[in-house]
């Protein structure tokens, strides 16, 4: 089953990236494919990663990993440019360390692109799921 | 239709001046139509706001996404739908809305769910 | 203490609006921002519910520029709503003893 | 098309769980995820209405993942829930023809 | 106390799992207690699951903020309440809740508004 | 009077730091003294400047000028670090330009605070406002 995947939550206010996650962990275990996964509205906002003390991680529900996904199953995540710009996030650029980052995910896991992406996946995939906020 | 076609059916369901929201919302919608798919909008919940026309000493370009609304009857858009029980507990009805929509009962919300196989709540 | 209360969401989307109203003490005034203004649209149930409330000898005002940036006339408003502009919202805040944001 | 329908807000706290119930067609599906497992504790008005829909020929999950993170037995569910975990949730979405989140 | 000091209130309306909110929420009371202020808590709303006690096999350690919530006894918090009537309307109990705190009927939440003021929902 | 403000809402997603500039402009109009601005929960994205096409900013509501108000008026806008750095945002750094970032503040628009300097200005001020998301 090729799948794509819309996250709209905002990672602070909302379990939308953490749920996504899991489901998308779930889904290549059973060896289906995740053919995008598409950053929108507030879901843009994945792309800062934030600090948690140990015993908040420990406590919470653990943050998503979004670098290992890219780097042991090769997903394609494609945050929406018009959004991340509206929220005063630019365009990724390669740099990936930044004054005004805590931290920053590791250069390449995420990929800047538009809707025409996401009609696409929309179109190719058998099921759409969205993470709503 | 080609076997990849879709049919999309967005459920506008936010009231208008919730930050960049609605515009990326349009923006959805305008995407899938240059894409030449099967589109159809629905709006329910608070998302009738988004259709109130100004009155009194308003135009309608002063609404917020006026010019854009007015847009979907010319874009390649299958259909503009309105709960109408959506209106009614607002104090609204058809005469108060920016664009002509066609108003549907909550039943009719059910069939449209079977008939669509993306569907985008915004 | 004279409460003003503010409430920044359309009536049906959260729990705040019902809970705000069951909040309010005799005397205490509501101020409807944002979003909220929609609740004070004449024919709406919200509005009757509002009335109630003013009735009870607290006063419901409306911030005129959020109506204004909805398109929304203020004679559409229904009756018992007093429009203010923000510098009315200013004296109000300075008139009650504390406010409270439902959101 | 039967459709899988997803939830993840308390019941109370939006209007998406009235609107979703509203929406579902004979054999639909739905899945309470996130904050909307909330709503099927036993003795909640919530559930009660969920297993109206359940009798209606329509089945109605629960992510047991987001029970636990919020420390929930299983035990408290009401009847007519059937716990699912993240590959359970996967074999549904595969199952219905299409899902809608409700948000 | 001092001619400065002022009478918190501090409404509780969220769940839990929303995101770092409710942990914010902590670190405000706890500010505030820790400036000898009168400080009261009350959790209404969807606020209440906040305190529901874990049962079966989890313990009070597992629920997220449960720690952070005993604590709120040894604080010198004046008062913590729940209202009752959303703990009904959710299914709950006194008993269900993780730590101890006194119900209040709807209208005690009027009288407790006007007898601080700072009021800040969460 | 003297006024304390805090902003809760975040400004992709909420009126709430919006609403919060017409009001404090009006209160200085009125000479009150606004002692705090407080950004808190998801308020700290305030930080960030959204781009708006010319169209979208004439036809929605204004953006606040934040900068515009510390430099006429010396106002104290203090964003709590701890709720910033949750959010995957650094304390404040005396570098404004970033890759991350389309616009940047300028430099000391914002204080980067704490939750003492809250309850300090809940204390000595005569009303205390919550905007809220």
């Amino acid at each position: 089953m090729k799948l794509a995947i819309q996250i709209n939550g905002h990672p602070a206010s909302s379990m939308a990236a953490t749920t996504a996650y899991q489901f998308i962990k779930a889904a290549l275990r059973k060896d289906h494919q995740v053919i995008l996964v598409f950053f929108y509205y507030d879901g843009v906002f994945s792309r800062l990663v934030p600090a948690h003390t140990e015993a908040e991680t420990a406590a919470a529900v653990a943050p998503p990993d979004w670098a290992a996904l890219v780097s042991e199953h090769g997903l394609d995540l494609v945050i929406c440019s018009a959004a991340a710009e509206r929220r005063g996030l630019a365009a990724l650029s390669p740099a990936a360390a930044s004054d005004l980052m805590r931290t920053a995910t590791p250069v390449g896991t995420f990929r800047a692109g538009g809707l025409g992406q996401w009609v696409d996946a929309c179109l190719r995939c058998d099921r759409f799921i969205v993470f709503a906020s | 239709m080609s076997a990849s076609s879709r049919r999309f059916l967005f459920l506008v369901r936010h009231s208008p001046l919730a930050g960049a929201r609605f515009r990326e919302t349009l923006d959805m919608i305008f995407t899938v139509a240059a894409f030449d798919q099967w589109v159809t909008v629905l709006f329910l919940d608070d998302g009738v706001f988004q259709l109130v026309a100004p009155l009194g000493e308003h135009s309608a370009s002063d609404l917020l996404w006026g010019p854009m609304l007015k847009a979907m009857d010319f874009y390649d858009i299958h259909e503009i739908l309105v709960d109408e029980q959506s209106l009614r507990l607002r104090g609204l009805t058809a005469s108060d809305l920016v664009i002509g929509a066609a108003l549907v009962a909550p039943e009719h919300v059910r069939t449209l769910l079977g008939q669509h196989d993306r569907l985008v709540v915004c | 203490m004279p409460v003003l209360h503010l409430l920044n969401h359309t009536p049906r989307g959260s729990e705040s609006f019902a809970r705000c109203l069951e909040s309010m003490a005799e005397g205490d005034g509501l101020l409807l921002i944002e979003d909220a203004v929609y609740a004070a649209l004449s024919g709406t149930p919200s509005a009757g519910e509002l009335r109630a409330v003013a009735a009870a000898r607290n006063r419901c005002f409306v911030l005129k520029s959020d109506l204004e940036s909805r398109a929304l006339s203020v004679r559409r408003l229904a009756e018992g709503f007093e429009c203010v502009d923000f510098a009315g919202f200013v004296d109000l805040v300075a008139k009650y003893d504390a406010s409270i944001s439902w959101g």
